[in-house]
């Protein structure tokens, strides 16, 4: 290869210096529009802006389940919304998801029923979904392991024929591990139509990102495996809108892997469980608030008159009913068969699962209040 | 005397081998300025400075081939595994490094470390976060493995294990971490590492158990008593190196044995203990060797784990079968795996 | 009825099932144009092109979770860990997905998949070329682990393995690629995936073995029935499942039993046969149940891996000791304990 | 940060775009010399040359021995000589060395007996020489793991407050290892006086780099942690040894770690027990014969004046005497005790380890021939 074209090999790679942003901080427009990416459609905004609304909602909601004990423990990504929505967004219903225990709001956004999507985070079973009907991976909490099981599956979609593609959400912090690594290599080297979409909220648990990593960007590791990487602003929708629906087109073309990193930034606690004030100022929380990605996409949806003050009631309106229909799942007992915990650990159980069974349920019928009792 | 918790008996164990040794040094995965998720580490940081506990970034093979190359440089490295079952990234550095670099060269470097796991079930957490690995480590040569089931030992045994000049997986029982106990920290008990504690006497049969099942296995013979049983309950505190002599010595006493464990059964410590039991106690045992454990099953979630954990009357009915042969039980178990 | 090795059996078996099965691959490292280290994959590139068996960058944990996310859409990954060791590197992928993910989707997603794994030793290989590793594996609820003695066994239980709807560690006794046997792979033996086999009869005692030992279980047979004592060989095939019914049946028959094991002792496979046994066969046994296994003590440099290995001596040694009392023995063995 | 210092950090941490290169592979100085380097000076070129050859020679040695039993594999390391020798040339002695297999020759060229190098690949023992005394760690099998341990020894010494660095040697393969990943991102963290040398000879046992490896080159992974990073000729000694002895000081004046790519090539099969013809052509190891790092530097040398006829015959000497200590050694039987086996396993051996101890001893004596016989 010649030195000029190793050259626009290597700048081809790398990602933006700054992260891609359509609108500011304050919902205006930035003065230079990206070049490499085109604004989606006011359509697609809206219905990304009631999306986030209704996310939100539903993470709110999710989070005060927690202090009334309905759920064991909620991670919230309240502050990620733009990220959430637009990754559900950018892909067709037969793409693959590959979330993390994160990503709740982007299943909900995906059409999952709010109350299957929950059932992990409420100790009932572990993935209360469909996987293979929603096309939405259980979500996972072993970090960067999905990454490697996204580029599997999109390896599987370009060997089917279809233009199929896979999504795997990863945190800041999951990129330090080595399966993320091995995803990206594997991922380069076979073409896989996969998007890697790093949610950067600055913290993994209590570690700030300066002690995750010492790279300018987490999207400059894209161009050791050779995977073109981007950057992009994560609070503000449109960019990561535009940005993920030209890394899934270049999948889907079979172009082979993209790295997305977006800036964004986890406004509650790591969990309900997490003390986030041991580890952050409220000061830096209270920048990011400035940043709201839900309230930046409304400021900008109405400066184009895309947007008026009935649209906002309704959809508020809209939102308590999710939140209302949310409650009334989780306030209901589930029912629990705890002889199913013998029924999925193979296709049929073993003669040893089949004498456990039996002796699970004999204590069970031994220890159950007798009918006379 | 004072009261004190699992988790604050961990913590002056690590303020104190700190304090003493300054080649301790304590990292892991937010164990720095947030005190560890369990809160272990907590005040670490702020009292002995980042230069001692520290935070790294999130790879658990890292945190594990990093404390390897450090102990070859002389220090102590005290690493924490956030969960147990996120220290199975770790394994390949645990088993061909940690377990094997004496070994590899021929003595001439070992590795003085600590890997803290808390490790087992019972909290209501959700997948991934109950997982009982003592067996990956218990079976592999090299590695010494510890778990306290009281705050006294989870103090001294941390002490021993950092001081130790070979690698510890020192297992915590998460369910046992805020249980308090009247103890005096400063007095040292009587029982070195590697011996087991036999945490209650009795006479008509042994419970062999480790970790978050001792208690339960105590309070099986408290029930028992009121029946008239007297059980035996033996804490064997480290499961490597194993206390031979005072499992095989009350056996051989009581004639009877049931052993405890969390870990789902198949090829877990539990199968250990009773192989060597019934090998070492043969011709005194009256009826076979019994396990109770967690089932053959991936870790249930929350709400089902009370299914799956051994309890008091999983406990007391395999003590009720040590009274008779075996015959009827295996029929029956028999004829239900071959339906 | 041909020679055939069982090297050659397992490649018999990865052609008939890319060639019934087109939703099966065989992956990893070195499969592809080589063949393998071991040649096990020889010419299936050729034979059935790069998308069919190919060659992944070097990372095995990256090779398991690719397998996971390529069953999850439909194939039938066929992978190989090049030796026993470079397997941990995949552990966390196999022990918290591999083995998990029809649970944690309540049956909802199932991953047919094999993890072919050349184990165990005896072959001369330098560190971390002979590690038995099979007892990590039967110890994780949702694999099934097979491990086979014969070509013909290679064969068929290869065959069984891929049609499993179920993730199969499939443990390839490295010392038997190259040993010939007369068999014709064409028809099946008579016994099912999950049955063991007995591949000798005897009366006065049983001895169960697995993979790289059931040859050596043959020999000591075969010097001890010299002497008049007539020893039952049982070649477990699968360890998970366990044949609980003809071991059982065996030892109840013989009333004594002894199990083979490469692997180092402690918590080991032999541990649980040996609990088991114990168990479910108590009045019938005239001795404990005795393991013979290889040393806890990582696995040796190639010229001392004979004083290590489980040899016919060693496992006549024990059964010597299987017509006593246990008493002498344990004596002596808890002396040099305490000493 | 500004986008004009962005620039120039990522610039600062991209690899030059070609191989750095001193001597061309007709051993004449190439037209333009690399500007960031500066050759080294004439004398240590000799010395390195020295040892090039009696390099060469211990592993033709060596491969020749596998071929008599003596040895029961020996990975050869022959074309990579450039590497080997410069390696340890760009170390002081109080440095640490992380060796692989493959790097018997830079462990021969430390000054560790060759015959103490040979007890793990002989099959006597596993690592044969004092890794304190030496500063080498053992020979590391498990692909990359002792890269991380080469980052802990780093950070070990930048605690004791020296300026001490460690190296770790990794083949092109083991960079697709997460292993390789955690180590450079920790060392990046923690700024770990370390440095990172990928001896790229193109394979990975059969598998060649562009199966491993969709990226320009390896050494552009180094932006993904922020890692300086640099590529250069492998078979030009003069460049790698300018490079190796760059990064070292960089390391050691506590700029952090050195990413180090080194294009070369295995001449030899993977070890004596591969068979190279089954994956690659031997048109392409012709090719590479051509660019002989050893010739090179002969030539490159001679050129200057450095070195004559009889200089090259008195080493020539000098390499078979070597030759002839290796075979004596390894012809001569080693001693072994079984009952070793179970004295390294901890400090002291466990109650289990000295029951286990008196049964092998029980079984050695009883087959031993006894006395009368
Ligand atoms: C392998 C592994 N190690 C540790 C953990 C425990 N853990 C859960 S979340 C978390 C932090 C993850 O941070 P990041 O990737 O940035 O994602 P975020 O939670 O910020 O969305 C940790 C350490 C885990 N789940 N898996
Ligand atoms: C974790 C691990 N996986 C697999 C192997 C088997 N193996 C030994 S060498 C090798 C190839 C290594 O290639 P590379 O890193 O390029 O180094 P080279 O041998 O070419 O010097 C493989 C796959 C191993 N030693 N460790
Ligand atoms: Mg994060
Ligand atoms: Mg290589």
């Amino acid at each position: 290869m010649s030195v000029k074209s190793l050259r626009q090999t290597v700048q081809g790679l790398l990602p933006s210096l700054t992260p891609v942003r359509f609108v500011a901080e304050d919902g205006t427009p930035v003065a230079k529009q990206p070049a490499d990416y085109t604004e989606p459609e006011v359509e697609i905004l809206l219905e990304a802006w009631r999306r986030m609304v209704l996310g939100r909602r539903f993470d709110t909601q999710a989070t005060a389940l927690t202090k009334q004990g309905r759920l064991a423990v909620y991670p919230s990504s309240r502050g990620q919304e733009a990220c959430q929505i637009a990754a559900v967004l950018a892909l067709r219903p037969d793409d693959w998801l590959f979330p993390t225990y994160r990503d709740s709001v982007a299943l909900v956004t995906r059409g999952i029923d709010p109350v299957e999507v929950l059932t992990l985070l409420r100790g009932d079973w572990h993935c209360g979904y469909d996987p293979a009907a929603t096309r939405v991976a259980p979500q996972c909490t072993p970090l960067a392991t999905q990454v490697l099981h996204a580029t599997g599956m999109a390896e599987s979609l370009r060997r089917a024929g279809g233009d199929g593609v896979a999504m795997a959400l990863v945190g800041d912090g999951a990129t330090s591990e080595g399966d993320f690594h091995e995803a990206l290599n594997f991922a380069a080297v076979f073409r896989a139509p996969v998007v890697f979409f790093v949610q950067n909220n600055k913290y993994a648990i209590s570690v700030p990102l300066a002690r995750q990593t010492a790279a300018p960007a987490l999207a400059y590791k894209g161009i050791g495996y050779g995977v073109r990487s981007e950057q992009v602003d994560g609070n503000d929708l449109v960019a990561v809108l535009a940005v993920l629906t030209s890394a899934v087109e270049h999948a889907r073309a079979g172009h082979g892997p993209v790295l997305v990193e977006a800036h964004t930034y986890r406004m509650d606690a790591h969990t309900n469980a997490d003390d986030a004030t041991r580890y952050r100022e409220d000061d830096e929380v209270d920048q990011w608030r400035e940043a709201d990605p839900v309230e930046r996409l409304e400021t900008y949806l109405r400066s184009r008159g895309a947007l008026t003050d009935e649209d906002v009631a309704a959809l508020r309106e809209e939102a308590e009913e999710l939140a209302a229909r949310v409650r009334a799942g989780m306030n209901a007992d589930s029912v629990l068969d705890p002889l199913e915990l013998f029924d999925h650990v193979y296709a049929e159980p073993t003669p040893q699962l089949r004498e456990q069974r039996a002796q699970l349920a004999a204590e069970l019928a031994e220890s159950a209040p007798s009918q006379e009792d | 005397m004072a009261k004190v918790t699992m988790a604050q008996a961990l913590n002056s164990a690590l303020r104190d081998a700190l304090r003493e040794d300054e080649r301790v040094l304590v990292f892991g995965e937010d164990v720095g300025p947030l005190g560890g998720v369990f809160r272990i580490t907590d005040g670490l940081t702020r009292d002995f400075g980042e230069q001692r506990c520290f935070d790294t970034p999130l790879a658990e093979a890292g945190i594990v081939g990093l404390a390897v190359g450090m102990a070859m440089g002389g220090f102590r490295p005290v690493v924490e595994m956030q969960f147990d079952a996120f220290a199975y990234p770790a394994f390949e550095q645990i088993a061909s490094h940690v377990a094997k670099l004496r070994n590899r060269t021929r003595g001439r470097i070992g590795l003085p470390m600590v890997i803290r796991i808390p490790y087992a079930g019972g909290i209501g957490g959700v997948e991934h976060h109950c997982d009982s690995s003592e067996a990956y480590y218990a079976h592999t040569p090299g590695l010494k493995v510890v778990t306290p089931a009281t705050a006294e030992d989870a103090y001294w045994l941390l002490r021993d294990a950092v001081a130790d000049p070979d690698p510890v997986v020192f297992l915590e029982p998460k369910k046992l971490y805020w249980s308090r106990e009247d103890t005096d920290l400063e007095t040292r008990g009587a029982l070195p590492f590697g011996r087991a504690a036999i945490r209650r006497a009795g006479r008509d049969a042994t419970v062999v158990a480790y970790g978050p099942s001792v208690p339960v296995a105590l309070a099986a013979a408290e029930a028992a008593a009121e029946d008239g049983i007297e059980l035996e309950v033996v804490d064997l505190r480290t499961l490597v190196p194993f206390d031979d002599e005072t499992v095989t010595e009350s056996v051989r006493r009581t004639g009877r044995c049931v052993v405890v464990q969390e870990a789902q059964g198949f090829a877990g410590v539990g199968a250990e203990i009773a192989a060597r039991v019934q090998e070492r106690c043969f011709h005194s045992l009256a009826a076979p060797v019994l396990r109770v454990s967690g089932f053959d099953i991936p870790y249930p979630p929350p709400k089902l784990e009370h299914a799956h954990l051994p309890g008091v009357d999983r406990i007391l009915d395999a003590v009720d079968r040590l009274q008779f042969s075996d015959e009827p039980d295996t029929r029956h178990l028999l004829k239900g795996a071959v339906a």
